[in-house]
């Protein structure tokens, strides 16, 4: 039998380079493939017994060898086991499945965070050490990489099958989720919830490299400033500085270390300070008023993108001190044009090496002092 | 018929309706008045109390489920208690969303 | 009149000169019918017209998948097409198909009844159904909707500006077509039975018909005031789903998946109950543990409201309310393995013959298990992470609603087809699009859980090379499948002229329906049946034929 | 006798009565027939209530996210208005319950009046509601392009609490949820008018008195039914701790 060349070659191109069974690339992986080899032999023992038994007794009490069927009513005992068994084996895949759950959706503390913003077709990933991709995202394995991911529009879904992670990334609040990639290469990223036209080209790759591989790239793609140097010129140019100034007089609470404390609101309750609770009250200021303040800052929501907002999130994560913040305001209260050469030069070293040691293996050069105008407009709506 | 439990046709006299009218007045006059008093958490419990009291009322009585059958008071139950998983279910995720782990 | 006490046997019964088909001619007659099984003929006619619609979109979306690039149709319209397969099966064929062609016909007369409790209602069900239909037509001609069936806001609220409210209308008034359909059903079932006819010897079809009815009561309405608030917000700008201004898109998740989820109950609690009667009068034997057939039917209503949420463990829900629905969503499959465990007994010690409906039997207890199953993957929560928006949801519902409630439909259509019309469809042929339907269908839809657990996302028309060759036997598989439902609409019209006369009870089965001529008289019964016996009840019908006289009129 | 003979001639059924002409032909008694006809109704008012349960959902939700906007904009809301309202609504109810009772005891002229009262009270609450719209026209709260935060930021009630700009803008989802509700309730309420004026007409032609009173009792379930849903709408959104009165 002769196969022509063009279908045999048409085959084999066909079949050797088509999958059947995702990598494991992720640290979650073996669970979650080990869960779904029990879930299967689950299915297969049910469907055995319902086969053996439908196709056993249809072949054995077929009319012809048993023309006059026996009336029976029924028998509890045989009800009880195939309700309980059932019920054991369900149980025992919800517990398995919420162990598992909880372990995805839990990033543990010393995780590397990397933004991502979803938007109607393009994923943006935002590190904190001012990598910006569009469409990919890099990672070192072997290391805990947690994402906080927001949409600018509606509902996409982050999703990376080879580490067996999904998160929906919903507009409005951060959703979180964390995986540690344990083998290189490149996997792929996938938008799973319909989000318009073109949801089936909002994919893009995930590139897990050696930690040493990472740093190169790190230090080589970095676009000069790093999110939380963002975050201070928006922080300056949007006049949170006015009221968040540090001194025990401002009307606004200070923010230096304010982040991973536990707030007490005007209503008595506590509040840790996290990622969402920053992002919150910078658009809705008064549902949550820090003790002690009037509810009078103003909303802004609509005026700072996404970016922004995560700049300025970044950029109080990492307020250790109010040095800087006074430094613009006094700075500001000179004549704008002297501005420039005062503030440039006197970018406090502590600034520098505390960005350095915070952001880990990020920015490795310090931040060019180039004359950074206080009001740079670029970073305020992306 | 065999089944369907006959009984014969309750005809509610006017009496009852009339009773009923001032019980619903005044509890809506009662309910209007608790508003002006600020019973901190308690306010919506008591208005809420109140509107329920008034809705069994006129079901019971207006709407003569107090004299039909078993089935139809069952029915009437089972629509509120569908209403109430939808309300509650929905609020336990909504509560539990401040638990820490979002 | 002549007494026509026993069943006139197969070969020499002819069709009554009387019957519900020829109590009046003209369109005026069927249009403006009350008779509940002119109703069910008048829905049958429009289901299968837009099955057939559903399916052919179906046929274009499996088309495009053959290559990994999209090249068929253009994006938006491929988003439209798999919108428009998802609405018309679901709101069009899948919701109304057995509760309104066969529960319809047959439900009133195994209680005992002339007809449904409000036969204008029944006749405005109709109607409703085919204005909703017409709607969504319309959407469709007029430019299509590409938000997909689940209507997602805010995409479908700010972010898209195709026929968002004309499709929402249509279904607005689908689903009050289905609420009235189940009020029927629920007040007939409660107040019209007939003398003797008590809850428990009630067929098992009535149950099942009992349980959808209350998810499609308590159910529907909510459906609508989520679609009416999307309607608002895309008119007035301003709404509850709007994050912008403060709204939250949850809310319309949990609105939307409130009805959703007990709807899939909707869908499938009908099939069961058509698989309950076809495994009984096929092995000759009562189904086995009836009452825990009776009550797993109504546990799978009542706790269909609690689980909604497995919808949406990814979507941002507390882990803790995850927690509570993943573990209801456990409870509830355990009703279904109990429906399945109790047929596959009644087999025990039965007289089986393997007519086409029992084909069809044996393959919706194949694959409805498969697809019950891998429910449970899904109610997992863990296990969902990886495999919700992919192409293993996608197998796992069509596993239910084609392999479960398709299969079933067809087997009920092919049992009560010599009650409806008085003639048989060919068994042979029948017999041979059954298999041809079952193999298409596992050559479809089994190779979507591998390239499922791949990753492939749901509703994608361009994917990697390397799922391929999966799409590949799965468009395969489709082409058989669509051939294989061609089939019955060819050799069942054809059987409505050739069909050989059916008599009275061609199965020998023992449902009040089956006591009447085929096809019946417009009131069903002569004078009230009185219900003396249980409800499979063999025996009564074996020594029914002994004491009568045959006299033939 | 086999009960189940197929084709037994046409001897009179054994339990002859009487037999009045309204009873349908699948309804053995009469009883029967009323009795399904309340259960489909009740049935209806089932799905009427998840229908309306959708909305209250959506309330309880946004008033606890946010409750100051709620308090604010629940204060703007006449409260007079919204009493006398309720009072004319549960007068309504009661004149068609009366109705419901001449009817069952065939009392012709009892039936026109409260049926003519049922409408007349409507039409008042209607009113009540159109004024109330307008006002809120008038104070630009109507949600949308021209609503005007400033009355909240900057409210001219002194007992008022001045929100916080974002607040405020939330403010719109309370009076979104308002005309939502409202409008909804007042939708049912036309639909109720016009369906009495039907039933008005014909009890006029001697209809509903003739011991055939399930439509009136159907309606009437319905028109109990509507008011309900306003007994729960009115605490909800007119009594969100209003202030003490000086």
């Amino acid at each position: 039998m002769h196969i022509s060349p063009v279908l045999w070659q048409f085959l084999v191109r066909w079949l050797t380079n088509s999958a059947l069974f995702p990598p494991e690339a992720s640290a979650i992986s073996p669970y979650m493939d080990a869960f779904y080899f029990f879930l299967i032999l689950i299915s297969v023992i049910g469907l055995a017994a319902v086969g053996i038994l439908v196709f056993g007794f249809s072949m054995m009490y077929r009319k012809d060898r048993n023309p006059v069927a026996t009336h029976i009513e029924g028998s509890t005992l045989l009800e009880a086991t195939w309700t309980i068994i059932p019920l054991a084996l369900f149980m025992v895949c919800f517990v398995w499945g919420a162990l598992l759950y909880f372990r995805i959706y839990d990033p543990p503390t010393n995780a590397m965070n990397i933004y991502i913003v979803g938007k109607q077709w393009m994923w943006k990933a935002e590190h904190p050490g001012g990598q910006h991709e569009i469409d990919s995202l890099h990672i070192p394995i072997n290391r805990p990489v947690q994402l906080t991911m927001i949409s600018q529009d509606v509902f996409h879904s982050f999703s990376i099958p080879a580490f067996r992670i999904k998160r929906e990334v919903i507009p409005g609040r951060y959703s979180t989720v964390w995986f540690e990639a344990t083998a290189t290469g490149t996997y792929h990223l996938f938008c799973t919830q319909y989000c318009g036209t073109d949801h089936s080209a909002m994919i893009g790759e995930i590139v897990a490299m050696t930690p040493d591989a990472y740093q190169a790239w790190a230090a080589g793609s970095t676009s000069g400033a790093s999110l939380a140097q963002n975050g201070e010129r928006l922080f300056a140019s949007l006049g949170c500085n006015s009221c968040h100034s540090g001194e025990a007089t401002a009307r606004g609470p200070n923010l230096a270390q304010v982040y991973g404390s536990r707030l007490q609101l005007t209503d008595g309750s506590y509040v840790t300070v996290n990622d969402a609770f920053l992002r919150e009250t910078i658009l809705n200021p008064s549902t949550r008023v820090t003790a002690g303040y009037a509810p009078i800052m103003p909303t802004y929501q609509g005026q700072v993108s996404e970016e922004g907002l995560i700049d300025l999130v970044e950029y109080i994560k990492n307020l250790n001190s109010n040095y800087r913040v006074q430094q613009t305001l006094t700075a500001s209260q000179l004549s704008p044009g002297q501005v420039g050469a005062s503030s440039s030069g006197s970018s406090s070293p502590a600034m520098n090496n505390r960005t350095r040691e915070t952001l880990g293996a990020g920015n490795g050069r310090p931040a060019k002092s180039g004359t950074a105008a206080p009001s740079v407009p670029g970073t305020v709506n992306q | 018929m065999s089944t369907p439990t006959e009984h014969e046709h309750h005809i509610v006299g006017p009496k009852i309706y009339l009773l009923i009218l001032c019980a619903l007045l005044v509890l809506t006059a009662t309910t209007t008045g608790a508003a002006f008093i600020n019973m901190g958490v308690f306010s919506p419990i008591v208005a809420l109390g109140i509107a329920c009291i008034k809705a069994v009322l006129v079901i019971l009585f207006f709407m003569h489920i107090r004299y039909s059958s078993k089935v139809l008071m069952l029915t009437v139950a089972a629509g509120f208690f569908t209403f109430l998983v939808l309300i509650t279910m929905t609020l336990c995720d909504y509560v539990s969303r401040a638990w820490g782990l979002w | 009149m002549s007494t026509i006490l026993n069943l006139p046997n197969q070969q020499d019964a002819q069709l009554p000169k009387l019957s519900y088909l020829n109590d009046g001619y003209g369109l005026k007659s069927w249009l403006l019918t009350g008779d509940h099984k002119r109703i069910a003929m008048l829905y049958l006619v429009s289901i299968t017209f837009f099955f057939f619609i559903g399916a052919s979109f179906a046929g274009v979306i499996r088309l495009e998948l053959l290559t990994p690039q999209p090249d068929l149709v253009a994006s938006d319209t491929y988003n439209k097409l798999f919108t428009m397969h998802g609405i018309v099966m679901i709101f069009l064929f899948l919701v109304p198909s057995v509760p309104a062609t066969i529960g319809n016909f047959v439900l009133p007369i195994m209680v005992g009844a002339k007809d449904l409790a409000f036969p204008k209602i029944n006749l405005l069900s109709w109607y409703l159904y085919v204005f909703a239909g017409i709607f969504i037509l319309y959407a469709l001609v007029s430019g299509g909707v590409d938000t997909g069936w689940t209507f997602t806001t805010p995409l479908s609220t700010h972010y898209l500006n195709t026929h968002v409210i004309t499709a929402a209308v249509g279904v607005f008034i689908a689903g009050f077509s289905s609420i009235f359909t189940g009020l029927n059903f629920i007040v007939t079932v409660h107040r019209m039975r007939c003398p003797g006819m008590t809850w428990f010897r009630l067929p098992l079809f009535i149950w099942a018909h009992y349980a959808t009815s209350i998810l499609m009561v308590l159910g529907t309405p909510v459906l609508a005031i989520t679609l009416v608030l999307v309607a608002l917000e895309r008119t007035v700008g301003i709404g509850v789903f709007d994050p912008t201004k403060g709204g939250d898109p949850l809310l319309f998740q949990h609105l939307f998946w409130f009805y959703s989820h007990p709807a899939v109950y909707i869908m499938i609690l009908p099939g069961m109950a058509v698989i309950s009667e076809v495994i009984s009068t096929f092995s000759r034997k009562r189904v086995f543990g009836y009452t825990a057939v009776a009550f797993s039917s109504v546990a799978i209503a009542v706790f269909g409201f609690f689980v909604w949420a497995h919808h949406m463990f990814i979507m941002g829900v507390s882990n803790y309310s995850a927690l509570v629905f993943s573990l209801l969503t456990m409870l509830v499959a355990v009703p279904s393995a109990i429906k399945i465990f109790n047929w596959s007994a009644t087999l025990y010690k039965g007289s089986i013959t393997f007519e086409t409906p029992m084909l069809y039997a044996f393959g919706f207890m194949g694959l409805f298990t498969i697809g019950g199953l891998t429910g449970v993957f899904l109610g997992s929560m863990g296990m969902d992470i990886h495999l919700t928006e992919t192409y293993f949801i996608v197998a796992h519902f069509h596993f239910v609603m084609v392999g479960g409630m398709l299969m079933a439909y067809l087997s009920g259509i092919h049992f009560w087809w010599p009650k409806m019309t008085g003639r048989m469809y060919p068994e042979s042929m029948s017999k041979m699009s059954a298999v041809i339907t079952f193999v298409g269908f596992i050559l479809t839809f089994f190779p979507q859980f591998i390239v499922g657990y791949l990753g492939m996302p749901r509703r994608y028309h361009a994917y990697p090379p390397e799922f391929q060759v999966l799409n590949v036997l799965s468009t395969a598989g489709a082409t058989v499948l669509g051939i294989g439902y061609l089939l019955p609409l060819l050799y069942m019209t054809w059987s409505l002229r050739y069909g050989k006369i059916a008599g009275s009870n061609p199965w020998q089965a023992t449902g009040l329906e089956w006591q009447i001529q085929s096809p019946p008289l417009t009131e069903n019964f002569i004078e009230t049946p009185i219900m003396d016996h249980e409800a499979y009840d063999y025996e009564w019908l074996a020594n029914k034929h002994e004491h009568e006289v045959t006299t033939v009129g | 006798m086999d009960s189940q003979a197929i084709a037994t001639g046409h001897e009179e059924s054994p339990e002859a009565h009487e037999h009045p002409p309204y009873l349908r032909h699948h309804f053995v008694t009469v009883e029967q027939q009323a009795e399904t006809a309340s259960f489909g109704m009740w049935l209806f008012l089932l799905t009427e209530i998840m229908f309306f349960g959708g909305l209250f959902m959506a309330y309880l939700l946004y008033r606890n996210w946010y409750y100051d906007a709620f308090v604010a904009s629940s204060n703007t809301l006449g409260i007079g208005l919204g009493t006398t309202n309720t009072a004319v609504l549960i007068l309504s109810s009661f004149t068609m319950a009366m109705g419901v009772y001449s009817a069952e005891t065939r009392n012709r002229k009892g039936l026109l009046t409260s049926l003519s009262l049922t409408i007349m009270l409507g039409l008042v609450f209607l009113g009540i509601k159109t004024i109330e719209y307008h006002d809120k026209y008038t104070e630009h709260h109507i949600p949308g392009a021209n609503f005007s935060v400033e009355d909240f930021v900057h409210p001219t009630d002194k007992r008022d609490v001045p929100l916080a700009p974002d607040m405020a803008q939330h403010a719109q989802l309370f009076f979104f949820l308002y005309f939502a509700m409202t409008g909804m309730h007042a939708l049912h309420m036309i639909i109720g008018i016009s369906i009495l004026f039907i039933l008005l007409v014909q009890a006029w032609h001697g209809a509903y008195t003739n011991g055939h009173t399930s439509t009136i009792d159907n309606f009437g379930l319905y028109w109990h039914f509507v008011d309900i849903v306003w007994i729960f709408l009115f605490p909800l959104l007119y009594l969100i701790s209003r202030h003490p009165l000086k």
